[in-house]
């Protein structure tokens, strides 16, 4: 069966490539009926349609935020409601993002982390390959080249990203026989493998938020890094087992070192750097039952013990940590925290809440997974993903064998370990202030960022999946996105085999190759996109071009 | 042909065959702190193991080891045990070594046939000992348990080799004195002493009581005494003892093969044939005991080899 | 069919190799050439001067190794010999992972150093290394022995990246020193290191045994659970360790027995008969694991 | 593809009463057609059997939960590590990029569709969908290739309806499940061990009756069955309320199920993995089958249906929304355990498992699971499943087919299990029934497409969507039903010859049903007080 919605309607192509910023709108023969998607709602249930629906939606398309008005940006002021913000892993997605000629004017309820997150919305929409600027399609061919003459590449997953440039960029990486790695493997490595050797007691954040009537920071206070949790999640918020909201919880601050717990803690223990990991397994053994015998007063012991005589007392005890590493803090207090957990959980209930920075990092581990079967560090060169955290991406940068980079993602996020080895290798960046990138970069193509200027999903630190609703989206994309929905590994074939054979017959560098690539425009959607959002002063979209990036590899690949 | 000494230093030895039958063999390797200790469990387990006809199996010290040649390189012991079956014979390792090896100062507890391809559970059952504070340990290949006692720890392999072994091999001495059969069945016993795969479950090794299968008067008698061979009856019985003898003892051996009997059979007879005894015999029973023969005169021969079970009762009789 | 098979390194390798063809009872059903044909991955994009000499310039296959970072193995080795599971491996192959990996039977031995991953999975076999071995030896091995003349790198013994069980079985014997984590997670089998093991030893072990001839440094047996921990050289006693008593363990006299007799590993007479001093822990698992540690009294 | 005649091949078609006569098919644009002009292209199915794709009524494939499970083995994926398929190129057509991935029991979600295209399956529900999450469930049938797909959305653990069955709110807890299945975007109403997932979150581990009060007195098991299955009876729903009964995996639970039963007779509803549910005996004291207990019921009560859970030997990964039971798993086996408590709605408990041959418990529940489907009266009404991946993979569904149709390779390896608990059990003192070709096409296809409602599935009449798989004889049905020589899923041939072709994307199921908008203000109003993500955002 021919799937109408998957081939190019030329119309909205043209449309697209001509309009630049006017607004655009489907043509509503691209738009499918589709029974039963739409709530019938306030019908008599006896008039309501009583059979089941196949829904002809491969692409389950997002819906269009409804709170966004179709309008062109520059023309008038508008409110997106319910915005999720990604400044830190909360993902709290009550903000109502304000906009005022075309710049973010105000984000109400975000805290001074999401404020400083959302910005303006003003970004930097360069794009260059090489020594030559300016042109989407020319830069996207560069790095593709670049990429599949590569005897060993890395693609590299950054934050700010939404699941499906995950979606997008993993395929890259499968194709490319790449290794694939993200933030998480330099940061919170030692919590994802401690989970896959143990596994995890855990709870959603309105859980612990209804339920716990004991919280334990763990050497952390949310107050920096995570401003609104405790006032979203826990303690403060009521809860329906918790009605007295922080009345009726017990807070408990271990200060390990000085990480402290919050000041306002109920009760403290501190315990020194060196203490922590024993401290943990000294307060298991003592659920156990096998608490020191005459421990010394204010000995390890004694405070492991008389912690775990408070915690079992409790009806559900959350323990609160931040999962993002320190190099001053023993790795193993992650797996010494699930194991804690854990044994709670025989006496009474208990849930670990490991808190993760801002930009969707949780979604990168979420996709790695469901594409792969792993989190993190994974290498497809042998034809099929391999699990390899020995040889995370600053190994293989560190010990050379990386030839050539693609990061996808804010540069700034990438961490200093990486940049380092970053710096030696041929390196491309797509992503959020590219053209910035603290390493040196071969490309750099500037994207939105995902929540502000692109749609889809994120993922929350507790797994929960957000719709992202983003206050600044290009009329372009919106279009595209509405039309070509989420990543699905299908792309246009006749878009790629022509960017391909203008690769191939025009002289390097030479303007033959401009040419043939401007006349792509006119057959890929997503070419098209990228070159109105290049017309425009815009950044570009990451998942749009990673998919058109993809599409190239694949015929490059020979799988097309 | 061999030639088949029909005597030995002057005593006659004769064309008979000791009648065994088949059992089921285990070795247990004790070791302890001292060869004090690892003899005491070791005495202590095979007591009350002379026959199966009441003792359920028959047991003994096979040999004293070396420490180079015990598991743990420490001073050791090893036993034999034999019992009719499979089941018993597992059976009465655990219980045996339960009661008196465990309890014993210092011991450990090792398998002795580690080549068996038949094996019992005996360290399994009895690591439950331990409630739950046992603790086990594979070391090459091989699993021990380790069961916390007051003393220390007492180590058990946790399971067993089980062979097919012999027992009821043996030889009679028909001595003119009393004096003369005993001294020579001790010379017999001290010759045999430490013989790898044998062992003489009776006290000291020697039986003054050889048995008769059945009873001629009470029915319910597994065994009774062997009138044909006790001087004190000879007139009023159909016996086998000539006029001149007037003590006769045995010597019973179980093995773990035919060969390790027959060697060992050879020097206790060679050690037995001295002054005053008469005629060297075996029990024999026609051959409704056992399939194993043990042709006397071709033991003495050298020849070691079980031959050919006959099908039917041998020729060679008692004369 | 030869006595054995003898693969000798022709030129250092730059970059790394995985050589998980390298399995004497694979190799012991092949003649040389297919063996000098067998797939070798080379980690990065490096040339090995021998690849143009060994295929004659066989355009379609320079492709093929170009793309899919395939060579031969008789690109990288000279084969000697055919279809013996006894293999010799000679050079320096400190670069050269996971040989043996997987490996069933044979022997394989190699007079050199050898790269990570040594005997990864491995069921059955020896492998001899004369000389040290990288991270990872014995990585999930499930039976055989693994023997270092030398010293050993990280986790040996060790589990595959987030599983809860390393080695199950068999036995690994470094000569001289290992790095981090050596036994961790081990579910079985028994390692025995000469010299000295560093932190994270025996971590989250849940039975076996790992024997340390010389000191260990660093947390030793956190979360153990059944296993047992040897330190003849001293530890520090973890805190989550509780001292039971000083005694003779008679299961040590029979793993020194063993290592004096099958595999002629010097042991001290006073090792032998002397007493330890028995921790019971990790008290946060079960507690059933122990450290024995070595007591001149 | 627009058609395609597939001739001379054996049809089973038992939803028209087909079985196994040599027809042609004519397939054109996706749909089956009653005739095609003579010179449209022909597929020879001489001597192979022809029948519907498989449709499987209860899998865990793609969720948050099921993803949690996929992090935590990646041991297992190690060692089945899967390239990508070799894709045909086609021309002037769209273009799949074929993508690698890793097996196991938890397949990566690339992986998972094509394995499951691979064995002739061509629509897939996951059955445990908690809704706050349902967009990731969507987002992960977006990269699962070839096959339809739809969800169950997890019910009868949520705190507002637990509060609407306190007040008596009947028609409000309708317009709720109502309203959660749409923005879940869901096919159909799952209850899993109704209350007591809220029970264990609240340290309650035991179940003693359906009447114990989950909180409010009139909060109980059995009135949240009663709820949710009038909810979708009354919503109409295609496929009835899909229920996991309470004391799932305990001794003696047979007592329960068969509660859940008789509190339902008269109703429609779906009992799920009845395997699971299905022990006579007592708890801590003795197990054996109840197999026949819920056969002879379902036998009377035509308005249950169920599917059977089988469990399969070798390594599984349990993995539900009932935590509890996962955590007694953890602690009797020692393997590791995640559980995730979400959102006052549902649970989350995983524990990978193997299942031996030599274990008591493991043999008794393959022999459960066997006498079920052998004592079942009505194939129609009791459909295949392993619950995959809680009793074993989908991949090993031949080898279950195998099992039902052929008695001497049942016998065989009834000999190898543990015959501990076996005493008195229906198998082993010998069942002879043997599956017929077309009860196999009824519990694998026909069956499930009509418990489903799905009209245009499992059936080869005219409008029929093409999904047809076509396997060559073996008598080895393992092998004759893990390598079908052809699949074709919406008229694309995507398996020809035993491999992997295409893979286009399957369609998502899902159903719309009406309520009064009146209870969303309710619902916002409890979702702003109580709930971590905006009413606005809730959902797919």
């Amino acid at each position: 069966m021919a799937a109408p919605e998957q081939t190019t309607n030329p119309d909205f192509i043209t449309l697209l490539a001509r309009k630049g910023r006017e607004k655009v709108t489907i043509p509503a023969s691209a738009v499918k009926p589709e029974a039963g998607d739409r709530a019938q709602v306030g019908v008599a249930l006896a008039s309501l349609p009583q059979r089941s629906v196949s829904f002809p939606a491969p692409r389950n398309r997002p819906e269009p935020s409804p709170t966004v008005p179709d309008v062109p940006l520059s023309a008038a002021d508008h409110v997106v409601e319910h915005a999720t913000c990604l400044g830190c892993g909360c993902a709290c997605d009550d903000i109502s993002v304000v906009v005022r000629t075309g710049r973010i004017a105000e984000t109400r309820l975000a805290c001074a982390l999401g404020s400083q997150w959302f910005g303006d919305g003003q970004l930097p929409a360069h794009i260059r390959a090489g020594i030559r600027e300016g042109d989407p399609v020319a830069a996207l061919a560069a790095v593709a080249t670049k990429l599949h003459d590569a005897d060993r590449a890395l693609v590299y997953l950054a934050a700010d990203l939404s699941c499906e440039t995950h979606r997008a960029a993993i395929a890259v990486a499968d194709l490319l026989g790449a290794a694939l790695d993200s933030v998480t493997s330099t940061t919170a490595a030692p919590g994802v493998l401690a989970a896959q050797r143990r596994g995890r007691t855990t709870a959603t954040l309105g859980e612990i938020r209804n339920r716990a009537d004991a919280v334990l920071f763990w050497g952390t206070d949310p107050a920096t890094r995570y401003p609104r949790f405790t006032t979203r999640y826990v303690p403060d918020p009521e809860g329906l087992f918790v009605p007295a909201g922080r009345r009726g919880r017990t807070v408990i601050a271990a200060d390990i070192a000085a990480d402290h717990g919050p000041a306002d803690a109920d009760t403290r223990v501190a315990f020194a750097a060196d203490e922590e990991v024993a401290a943990l397994s000294l307060v298991r053994a003592a659920l156990r039952g096998r608490a020191a015998p005459n421990a010394k007063p204010d000995s390890v012991d004694a405070r492991a013990a008389a912690l775990a005589d408070r915690l079992r007392a409790f009806a559900y005890v959350a323990i609160v940590v931040d999962g993002e590493s320190a190099p001053h803090r023993d790795p193993r207090r992650a797996e010494a925290l699930i194991a804690l957990a854990e044994t709670l959980n025989a006496t009474t209930r208990c849930a670990l809440s490991t808190l993760r920075s801002g930009g969707n990092r949780s979604g990168i581990d979420a996709v790695m997974t469901w594409q792969t079967g792993y989190p993190m560090a994974i290498d497809f060169a042998r034809g099929a993903p391999r699990y390899r955290p020995a040889d995370d991406a600053a190994a293989l940068l560190a010990r050379g064998e990386i030839q050539v980079a693609l990061v996808v993602g804010a540069a700034s996020s990438v961490p200093e370990s990486i940049r380092d080895g970053l710096s030696h290798v041929s390196c491309s960046v797509i992503g959020p202030r590219a053209s910035e990138s603290p390493f040196p970069t071969f490309a750099a193509i500037d994207t939105g960022v995902a929540g502000i200027h692109e749609r889809g999903t994120a993922v929350r630190l507790d797994e929960i999946p957000l719709p992202l609703r983003p206050a600044l989206e290009a009329p372009a994309v919106a279009a595209f996105r509405d039309q070509w929905g989420p990543a699905t590994p299908t792309v246009a074939r006749a878009t790629v085999s022509s960017l391909c054979a203008a690769l191939a017959a025009a002289p390097s560098g030479g303007d033959d190759r401009i040419a043939q690539a401007n006349r792509l425009r006119e057959s890929s959607p997503e070419l098209a996109v990228a070159a109105a959002l290049a017309a425009d002063g815009r950044p570009q979209d990451s998942y749009v071009l990673l998919r058109a990036l993809g599409a190239t590899l694949a015929h490059l690949k020979g799988v097309a | 042909m061999v030639e088949h000494p029909a005597a030995v230093h002057g005593v006659p030895v004769v064309d008979t065959f000791a009648e065994a039958f088949g059992m089921r063999a285990a070795r247990v390797i004790i070791t302890a702190a001292s060869p004090r200790w690892a003899r005491q469990a070791a005495t202590t387990m095979t007591g009350f193991a002379t026959s199966v006809i009441a003792c359920k199996c028959e047991a003994a010290i096979e040999r004293e080891l070396l420490p180079r040649l015990t598991p743990d390189g420490r001073p050791g012991i090893s036993v034999l045990v034999f019992a009719t079956d499979s089941d018993g014979l597992q059976k009465r390792l655990v219980e045996r070594i339960g009661q008196t090896v465990l309890t014993c100062p210092t011991t450990a507890c090792f398998d002795g046939l580690p080549d068996a391809t038949e094996r019992m559970s005996v360290g399994k059952p009895l690591r439950v000992f331990g409630d739950g504070f046992q603790a086990s340990k594979v070391v090459a290949g091989r699993r021990y348990w380790r069961i916390p006692v007051m003393e220390g720890e007492f180590l058990i392999q946790e399971d067993f080799g089980r062979v097919k072994g012999i027992g009821g091999g043996n030889f009679l001495i028909l001595g003119e004195t009393a004096e003369a059969a005993l001294a020579a069945a001790e010379a017999a016993v001290e010759a045999m002493a430490g013989i790898a795969g044998v062992i003489l479950p009776f006290p000291g090794g020697i039986v003054r009581s050889g048995s008769k299968v059945g009873a001629k008067r009470y029915k319910t008698m597994v065994a009774s005494t062997n009138d044909a061979f006790a001087p004190t009856v000879r007139p009023i019985t159909s016996t086998e003892l000539e006029d001149g003898v007037n003590s006769v003892l045995e010597i019973v051996l179980d093995g773990l093969d035919f060969e390790s009997i027959a060697g060992a059979m050879r020097v206790g007879i060679m050690a037995a044939c001295r002054p005053g005894v008469r005629r060297i015999t075996a029990g024999n029973y026609g051959g409704k005991l056992g399939p194993h023969h043990f042709h006397l005169r071709k033991i003495l021969g050298g020849d070691r080899s079980p031959g050919p079970v006959p099908a039917a009762a041998p020729s060679g009789g008692t004369p | 069919m030869s006595d054995s098979v003898t693969l000798t390194l022709k030129e250092t390798i730059d970059g790394r190799v995985v050589a998980d063809a390298i399995v004497p009872d694979r190799l012991a059903t092949l003649s040389a050439t297919e063996i000098a044909h067998l797939p070798v991955w080379l980690a990065r994009h490096t040339s090995p001067p021998a690849l143009a000499d060994a295929t004659g310039c066989d355009a379609d296959r320079a492709a093929r190794a170009q793309d899919q970072h395939s060579v031969e193995l008789g690109d990288l080795f000279s084969v000697r010999g055919e279809r013996s599971a006894v293999v010799r491996v000679q050079g320096n192959l400190a670069n050269v992972d996971a040989i043996g990996a997987a490996m069933t039977a044979g022997t394989l031995s190699i007079d050199g150093n050898a790269g990570r991953e040594l005997g990864r999975g491995m069921t059955g076999g020896t492998i001899a290394v004369h000389g040290n071995v990288g991270d990872d030896a014995g990585l999930a091995m499930a039976g055989g022995a693994v023997l270092v003349w030398g010293s050993a790198a990280n986790r040996v013994g060790g589990a595959l990246p987030g599983a809860s069980r390393g080695m199950t079985g068999g036995e690994i014997f470094v000569r001289r020193n290992v790095g981090r984590d050596a036994g961790a997670s081990v579910r079985r089998g028994l390692i025995v290191v000469g010299g000295d093991a560093g932190d994270g030893t025996a971590r989250s072990m849940i039975a076996g045994t790992v024997l340390v001839m010389g000191k260990v440094t660093g947390t030793v047996g956190l979360w153990n659970k059944r296993g047992t921990v040897v330190a003849l050289g001293g530890a520090t006693v973890p805190a989550t360790y509780r001292y039971a008593c000083t005694y003779r363990p008679p299961h040590l006299r029979v793993i020194f027995a063993y290592l004096r007799h099958a595999h002629g590993v010097p042991v001290d007479d006073r090792y032998i008969s002397g007493r330890y001093a028995r921790y019971c822990g990790d008290l946060s698992e079960v507690g059933k694991g122990e450290l024995l540690l070595w007591t001149d009294a | 593809m627009t058609s395609l005649r597939i001739t001379g091949g054996a049809i089973h078609d038992p939803a028209h009463g087909i079985d196994g006569d040599v027809r042609d098919i004519c397939i054109r644009d996706g749909r089956v057609v009653a005739s095609l002009p003579d010179d449209a292209p022909r597929l020879d199915a001489r001597d192979m059997v022809v029948m519907p794709g498989g449709i499987d009524i209860h899998a865990h494939v793609a969720s948050a939960s099921v993803n949690v499970a996929r992090r935590m083995l990646p041991e297992e994926h190690a060692t089945d590590p899967a390239r990508a398929p070799a894709l045909a190129r086609e021309r002037d057509a769209d273009v799949t990029i074929p993508r690698s991935g890793s097996g196991g029991t938890v397949p990566s979600t690339f992986t998972t569709g094509y394995r499951y295209a691979g064995l002739g399956y061509t629509t897939v529900f996951d059955a445990a969908v908690a809704p706050i999450s349902a967009r990731e469930t969507h987002a992960q049938f977006d990269d699962t290739p070839i096959v339809d797909t739809g969800c169950y959305i997890l019910m009868g653990n949520d705190a507002y309806l637990h509060r609407q069955i306190a007040a008596g709110e009947h028609d409000r807890a309708r317009d709720y499940a109502a309203w959660l299945l749409r923005a879940a975007k869901g096919y159909a109403i799952k209850i899993v061990n109704p209350g007591g997932v809220e029970l264990w979150k609240r340290n309650v581990r035991e179940i003693r009756s359906l009447d114990d009060p989950v909180g409010d007195p009139k909060v109980t098991p059995r009135a949240i069955l009663e709820t949710l299955t009038d909810a979708a009876n009354a919503l109409a729903l295609p496929h009835p309320v899909h229920i996991h009964c309470n004391n799932l995996g305990l001794a003696g639970n047979v007592t329960t199920t068969l509660d859940s039963m008789r509190t339902l007779a008269g109703r429609r509803a779906h009992f799920t993995h009845l395997q699971f549910q299905s022990y006579a005996g007592e708890r801590g004291k003795s197990w054996a089958s109840g197999a026949r207990q819920i056969t002879e019921y379902m036998a009377a009560h035509p308005e249950t249906s169920g599917d059977v859970g089988q469990v399969m030997f070798g390594p599984a990964c349990t993995l539900t929304a009932d935590g509890a039971v996962e955590y007694l798993l953890h602690t009797s086996t020692g393997r590791k355990w995640t559980n995730v408590d979400i959102e006052l709605e549902t649970g989350c408990g995983i524990v990978p498992y193997t299942y031996r041959e030599k274990a008591a418990v493991a043999s008794l529940q393959w022999v459960v699971g066997l006498e079920l489907f052998l004592l079942s009266s009505d194939p129609w009404r009791l459909v295949l499943s392993t619950d995959h991946p809680n009793g074993g993979s989908f991949m090993s569904y031949p080898q279950l087919i195998h099992l039902l149709m052929d008695r001497a390779f049942r016998d065989e390896q009834l000999k190898r299990i543990n015959p501990k608990m076996l005493a008195g059990s229906a198998l082993a003192d010998g069942l002879s029934r043997e599956y017929t070709m077309n009860e196999i096409a009824i519990i694998t296809r026909a069956g499930p497409a009509r418990l489903l409602g799905l009209a245009n599935k499992g059936h080869l009449g005219v409008g029929a969507d093409a999904d047809i798989t076509i396997y060559t004889r073996d008598a080895n049905r393992s092998q004759m039903f893990a390598t079908p020589r052809y699949v074709l899923k919406a008229g694309t041939l995507v398996v020809e010859e035993g491999q992997l072709r295409r893979a286009p994307q399957g369609q998502r199921h899902q159903v719309s049903p009406g309520y009064d908008t009146a209870v969303e203000r309710d619902i916002k109003q409890y979702f702003d007080r109580y709930l971590s993500v905006s009413f606005e955002n809730y959902g797919a």
